[in-house]
């Protein structure tokens, strides 16, 4: 018998029947990892019953320059994290080293940035519906996402000259004036933003196969998501009613009117609802920012060069994708003694590996979709 | 048509060489293939005579024929995934057991 | 003379392929042959003026039973079962036998095709123009004269369809 | 567990090692490892001046009633409790952290483990602040809390508290090379596994990093 | 020597015209291939809001002969560890069943390669079946996980859509009473209604199914990009992967022409036997005129004078078309003694156009469904077919076999035979929703008791 065997026959064979296991590698250049996310997938025919995220290829070592640049200077790298919401990191950038300086942006420098920042949450957002979309099969919604993030990218353009990676706002303040039009293009937007969105979900939140593909898929529990450290949506849709907005206002948040949108079941249809809802409330921020800005100064009085006295700070914001923490400490001298970047992304990758356990590989691409990743983020 | 002989040895040929791979083979799923090859070459002789006679009887036996042949082929992969599965191997010699 | 054409070709494909489709390593390679005498074999049925068996012949043989075929070579890995040995080790013993076999029906037919009454008849085909529509006429042989095998025929493809889900499932 | 004495030998050498540390900065008894930082760290920066107003008092001790509670229950693993920027400082002896950890989760209900990264302070004598940011649902309150490694030492891991330590755990390894004891799988996540060195460190030097990957892999000499 | 050479020439003088049509067929359905392609881009471009291919020609005109040449000259690669053999085979087979289901189409009653084929639908069903030997060997022989799961899918989805398909097929045959394909259009026209609207719910599902099975979303499972990066295709390119591309659109007009002579009257034009109603004849030349007055007004706007031109030239196709179409009917108006001489022309052309005109609106909608759809996932499109589709199948052609016995029974035909069906029809959708209904239960109860397992 043996002889009739060439080769050995006694190895364990990977076949989709016999040692049911077959290790399927998912990226780095996959369509639908988002970049650069490699998933190694063990799978059982199309079941997975294991995966593990392999990341770091877009690592850039940023919380190393931040060490060897002055507290100004750092300030553009952190829009090339999240690039999709370079907005809302370079706030919570400035909040934090503003916060190490012990001053204050001036009210009428907050309530800009609050409203740039929540433009921002909106565009990041719809990117993400896009993109959500498109890997769960659905073409044309990504089409129309980009349409209305472009009208948000050129009211960026207008304020600040950069659409993507904005540089937005200064410690202290903001270095530029808002222009004359702000109020009204941000209002045209918003008015115009409400049906866009009644659009969307026509196209998609009683579509059955959307249902389908979306009701079940990837639940985390509360007490899961908790313990795994996953904030902004993907907590909320697990019935975790926090928002730093609300929890520890900062910006200008507390004197607008807005609702936390909560989840029931944590799965990737509540996530998408979640955000749904999110885009409607930032919206509704948006508008009731621009009813009132109040006059003044957009710088507060920091000097040219900074020194903040020794000591750290740990300030987070929420940001689109959750919430980004920046630890600064700082020696005395011009330059961050360290910068931690606490990212959303990050963080809420690790609940990947629980939340696609037994779900086919469909359900892996709908998860890593849900989850809004932006590996910018996720390696810095 | 050809005189009837010449579908005749065809059917012959196909008949034999599905018996030689029948025979000869270790792998069973080529064994299966092989009994295809059979029932085929009966088939044309079936079809042959049926048109010589111009009578349909012929064919419809050649039909149940095929589909008894998908009843074999189902049964029969059947079997080859339950075997594999347990004891990983399609070859005919190693499956010597008579219960698992 | 076309109809003439029209039959070696496919004689010669079929048993062209049937012999690759026993002698190749390879599964997949095999069943692709395998594919191949089947289709020649619906030729040869066409040639014969049965349509409606050469239709089924490819809708049944080539696009059911092949897939099946086909979807279980993948299933079961190929790359260790190529690097074994193909053929038995009574594969001499076997050809011999089959061979014997061969030589004696191809005797027997050949010695016979003279002698009228035994063996093959020489009588002439019913000219073609003058068949009947095929499938009408499959039809309704099938469901007059031959409505008790019919039904016998689809209890025993239910039974297969059982046993095959049976055999097939996994065991918890 | 079974670290746990050993483990607390070297961190009984911090404690009594501290008001050293601390004496050379010119505050109050319970000083804090930022303040006495610069003088640590400004000589790797000798351009930059000594803090020129000392008074200014960011750094004041905490006394409040969680760390009345922690006190009670930890006493001397309870290294120091600062305030700074209004945000609570609590520094733990670094052996007992897992278990700090459990308690604040369990019983205080910091619920959340934001962020877990580390400190390089290559002048100190354990020159690693392991800096866990919690927050409490519950409280709507943030906590800091620190543990002092030095080079080589073992930290106990909380990925077993908070699974989201797992990720967060291997990148400080990554980053600076701090062990975690009892981490499930402690390897590389953001470089690659045959990386050599860790970036965060103060003392890594990318340069030479460089010259030899270049030279190594590509045969050339490295123009930088 | 001789006897061959006079066979091939009693061959040839016999089979002359199918054989030209055949060949014009292969030559020419690569270009309708990309101007399907391109229309489908264009209303995919229409759909979301931007303009589509625009640079190459006007309005992006010559695009699919420039993805043609750009497709045609890349570089061909075959991975290492594929087998050469099979991978070669694949991509000629999948194209092969494609094309030679074509022949066994007629469009229009005089234009069909394989004529009087005695199984003429079934011959067409069955060879374009044979594609799926491209696929699935074409994703075992790249030698890749992606492709092979992609090829899995798309045999295990083909063989249960088959099923649900050649089910909707029966109801269809059962009202023509023959297979052939041209007797199947006299059958409707001699009944004065499509078959489509008889049997309703038979349409559905071989829409469905013919979806399915051409692999177009939402079933586009084998190739789903975002899931399988291509599927079987993800290791061709260039010439083997354009083979697969026309191979895919080939079986879309196959499914859609089948669609078509079953359900919909084939070249029949809507209400062929209503007399008042023969207006509908100006239908098509107007069409054909406004598209060329279309044509004709963005004219001036193009940006260069080639590409003016170039419009123009298709402003006047249109009208040259327009004009061919308008004459069989115009002519019999104008002078009515040559109504007679015009009348063969008038099936042969309007036929065409009729025929085009429908299979053209069939793959509309299935273009439309997938610019609109998000795609499914395995075990629903596997439920889908085995638990509503194939039942509802089965069920459809017990209760249009009745649906006849009972029109049979009380002499009805033509339009007097929806009283028979439409009950019959009716009955097909409740049972539908009671199998959703159904199925939608047992997946709430399936759901929490699947939660835990998969995340103990």
């Amino acid at each position: 018998m043996a002889s009739n065997t060439i080769a050995g026959t006694g190895e364990k064979q990977q076949t989709l029947l016999g040692a049911d296991e077959l290790i399927l590698n998912m990226g780095p250049q996959h369509p639908s990892t988002h970049g650069v996310l490699r998933v190694k997938l063990k799978l059982d025919g199309e079941r997975v019953i294991g995966s593990e995220c392999l990341i770091g290829y877009l690592h850039r070592g940023v919380e190393k320059i931040a060490e060897n640049r002055t507290y100004q200077q750092f300030a553009p790298y952190v829009d090339r994290m999240d690039y999709v919401a370079a907005v809302s990191n370079g706030l919570g950038y400035c909040e934090a080293v503003e916060k190490l300086l012990m001053v204050e942006a001036p009210p009428r420098a907050r309530v800009i940035r609050t409203i740039l920042t929540e433009l921002q949450r909106i565009a990041s957002h719809l990117l993400w519906l896009g993109t959500h979309a498109l890997d769960i099969g659905a073409l044309t919604p990504l089409f129309y996402c980009f349409r209305e993030r472009e009208e948000i990218l050129k009211i960026f353009e207008k304020y600040c000259g950069a659409r993507l990676t904005t540089h937005a706002f200064r410690i202290g303040g903001l270095q530029y004036e808002a222009h004359d039009t702000l109020e009204k293009d941000v209002e045209r937007f918003c008015k115009a933003f409400e049906p866009r969105i009644k659009d969307y979900e026509d196209l998609l939140t009683q579509n059955r196969i959307w249902l389908g593909r979306t009701k079940g898929v990837g639940i985390l529990q509360a007490a899961d998501a908790i313990a795994l450290g996953a904030t902004g949506p993907v907590l909320r849709a697990s019935g975790v009613k926090w928002d730093i907005r609300k929890a520890m206002p900062y910006a200008a948040y507390d004197q607008y009117k807005f609702e936390i949108p909560v989840g029931a079941t944590g799965d990737t249809y509540d996530r998408y609802m979640v955000r749904m809802e999110e885009m409607r409330q930032s919206r509704l921020i948006c508008l009731q920012a621009i009813e009132n800005i109040p006059a003044g100064p957009i710088m507060a009085k920091v000097g040219k060069v900074l020194k903040p006295p020794p000591g750290e700070v740990y300030h987070s914001i929420e940001a689109p994708k959750g919430e980004l923490g920046y630890y600064v400490i700082s020696d005395g001298t011009v330059q961050p003694y360290r910068v931690r970047i606490r990212p959303p992304s990050f963080v809420n990758l690790q609940s990947f590996d629980h939340m696609v356990k037994g779900h086919l590989v469909a359900d892996v691409v709908a998860i890593i979709g849900t989850l809004d990743i932006v590996l910018g983020e996720v390696d810095r | 048509m050809l005189p009837i002989g010449h579908y005749l040895f065809l059917g012959l040929a196909l008949f034999i060489i599905g018996a030689i791979g029948v025979v000869t083979r270790r792998n069973v799923i080529v064994i299966l293939m092989s009994i295809e090859l059979i029932l085929n070459a009966v088939n044309i002789n079936l079809v042959a005579f049926s048109r010589l006679y111009g009578d349909v009887a012929g064919q419809v036996f050649a039909l149940f024929i095929i589909a008894d042949a998908a009843a074999e082929a189902a049964v029969g992969l059947g079997i080859i995934i339950a075997f594999f599965r347990n004891r990983e191997t399609v070859l005919e010699d190693e499956m010597d057991l008579l219960k698992w | 003379m076309l109809d003439q054409a029209i039959f070696y070709l496919f004689a010669g494909v079929a048993v062209v392929s049937a012999i690759l489709t026993v002698t190749r390593r390879n599964a997949v390679h095999s069943a692709i042959f395998l594919i191949t005498a089947l289709l020649a074999t619906a030729g040869i049925f066409l040639e014969l003026r049965a349509e409606f068996l050469f239709i089924v012949q490819i809708i049944l043989y080539v696009g059911g039973i092949m897939v099946l075929f086909v979807f279980v070579i993948m299933l079961v890995n190929l790359d260790v079962a190529v690097r074994q040995l193909q053929f038995a080790r009574q594969k001499w013993v076997g050809l011999l036998i089959s061979l014997a076999l061969a030589a004696q029906v191809g005797l027997m037919l050949w010695s016979s095709r003279k002698i009228p009454g035994q063996g093959v008849p020489v009588l002439n085909a019913v000219p073609a123009d003058k068949l009947p529509p095929n499938s009408e006429e499959v039809a309704k042989s099938l469901f007059s004269s031959y409505l008790l095998p019919f039904e016998i025929a689809s209890v025993l493809l239910l039974v297969a369809m059982i046993g095959a889900v049976v055999m097939a499932k996994k065991r918890t | 567990m079974a670290d746990e004495p050993k483990e607390q030998q070297p961190s009984g050498v911090p404690a009594g090692d501290k008001p050293a540390g601390s004496s050379a900065p010119t505050s109050t008894p319970p000083a804090k490892a930022p303040a006495a930082a610069p003088p640590a760290a400004a000589p790797p920066k000798p351009a930059a001046p000594p803090p020129p107003k000392p008074p200014v008092q960011l750094q004041t001790p905490l006394n409040n009633e969680l760390v009345g509670r922690v006190r009670a229950k930890f006493a001397a693993a309870l290294l120091e409790a600062i305030e700074d920027r209004k945000q609570a400082i609590l520094t733990v002896e670094c052996g007992r952290l897992a278990e700090v950890a459990q308690y604040l989760r369990d019983e205080e209900k910091f619920d959340l483990l934001s962020d877990l990264t580390a400190v390089d302070w290559p002048r100190r004598e354990k020159r690693f602040d392991v800096v866990l940011n919690l927050y409490s649902f519950a409280k709507n309150e943030r906590l800091r809390v620190k543990a002092r490694a030095g080079d080589g030492e073992q930290v106990p891991s909380v990925a077993g508290v908070w699974p989201t330590a797992n990720w967060l755990e291997r990148e400080a390894f990554d980053m600076f090379g701090i062990i975690f004891a009892g981490h499930p799988n402690l390897t590389r996540i953001l470089l690659p596994d045959e990386w050599q060195g860790y970036p965060l460190r103060k003392d890594y030097d990318i340069i030479e990093q460089d010259t030899s990957w270049v030279k190594e892999n590509l045969g050339i000499e490295s123009g930088q | 020597m001789q006897e061959v050479t006079q066979a091939t020439m009693e061959f040839m003088k016999q089979y002359w015209a199918p054989l030209v049509c055949g060949l014009a067929i292969v030559a020419v359905l690569p270009l309708i291939v990309g101007y399907v392609v391109l229309v489908e881009r264009k209303i995919m471009a229409d759909m979301q809001a931007r303009l589509g291919p625009m640079r190459v020609g006007p309005h992006g005109l010559l695009q699919p002969i420039a993805d043609a040449v750009k497709l045609l000259i890349k570089e061909d690669i075959i991975p290492d560890d594929a087998d050469k053999l099979v991978f070669w085979l694949a991509p000629v087979l999948s194209v092969g069943a494609a094309l030679l289901a074509m022949a066994g189409l007629a469009i229009g009653p005089a234009f069909q390669i394989a004529q009087d084929i005695n199984v003429g639908i079934l011959f067409v069903v069955g060879v374009s079946a044979m594609g799926i030997f491209g696929i699935v060997l074409g994703g075992w022989a790249s030698n890749s996980h992606y492709s092979l799961m992609g090829a899995l899918r798309s045999s295990a989805q083909l063989v249960s859509y088959e099923t649900a398909a050649g089910m909707a097929l029966v109801c269809g045959l059962l009202f023509a009473g023959t297979l052939n394909v041209t007797s199947i259009v006299e059958a409707q026209r001699n009944q004065g209604i499509w078959f489509g609207l008889l049997a309703p719910v038979a349409l559905f599902t071989y829409l469905v199914a013919s979806i399915a099975e051409t692999n177009r979303a939402p079933f586009d499972l084998p190739e789903a990009e975002s899931e399988l990066v291509a599927g079987y295709m993800t290791e061709f390119s260039g010439f083997r992967w354009s083979l697969y591309f026309l191979a895919e659109y080939t079986n879309m007009i196959v499914v859609a022409s089948v669609a078509t002579t079953l359900f919909l009257g084939g070249w029949l034009r809507p209400f062929s036997e209503t007399r008042w109603l023969n207006f509908i004849d100006f239908f098509p030349p107007l069409l054909t005129a406004v598209i060329g007055v279309y044509c004709l007004m963005r004219t001036p706007k193009q940006p260069a004078r080639v590409q003016q031109l170039f419009m123009l030239a298709v402003a006047g196709l249109c009208f040259a078309v327009a004009a061919v179409l308008a004459s069989p009917v115009l002519v019999p108006i104008a002078k009515p003694s040559l109504a007679a001489a015009v009348r063969p022309f008038y099936a042969g052309i309007h036929g065409g156009f009729w025929f085009i005109f429908k299979v053209s609106a069939y793959i509309y909608f299935f273009m439309w469904l997938r610019f609109t759809l998000p795609r499914y996932r395995f075990d629903q499109l596997m439920r889908l077919g085995w638990h509503f589709l194939i039942p509802l199948s089965i069920i459809n052609v017990l209760l249009i076999g009745i649906a006849m016995i009972v029109g049979v029974y009380y002499h009805l035909n033509g339009w007097r035979l929806l009283l028979a069906t439409l009950p019959a029809s009716i009955m097909a959708l409740i049972i539908a929703l009671f199998i959703l209904a159904l199925d939608q239960k047992g997946e709430a109860q399936k759901a929490p008791s699947r939660a835990p397992d998969s995340y103990a």
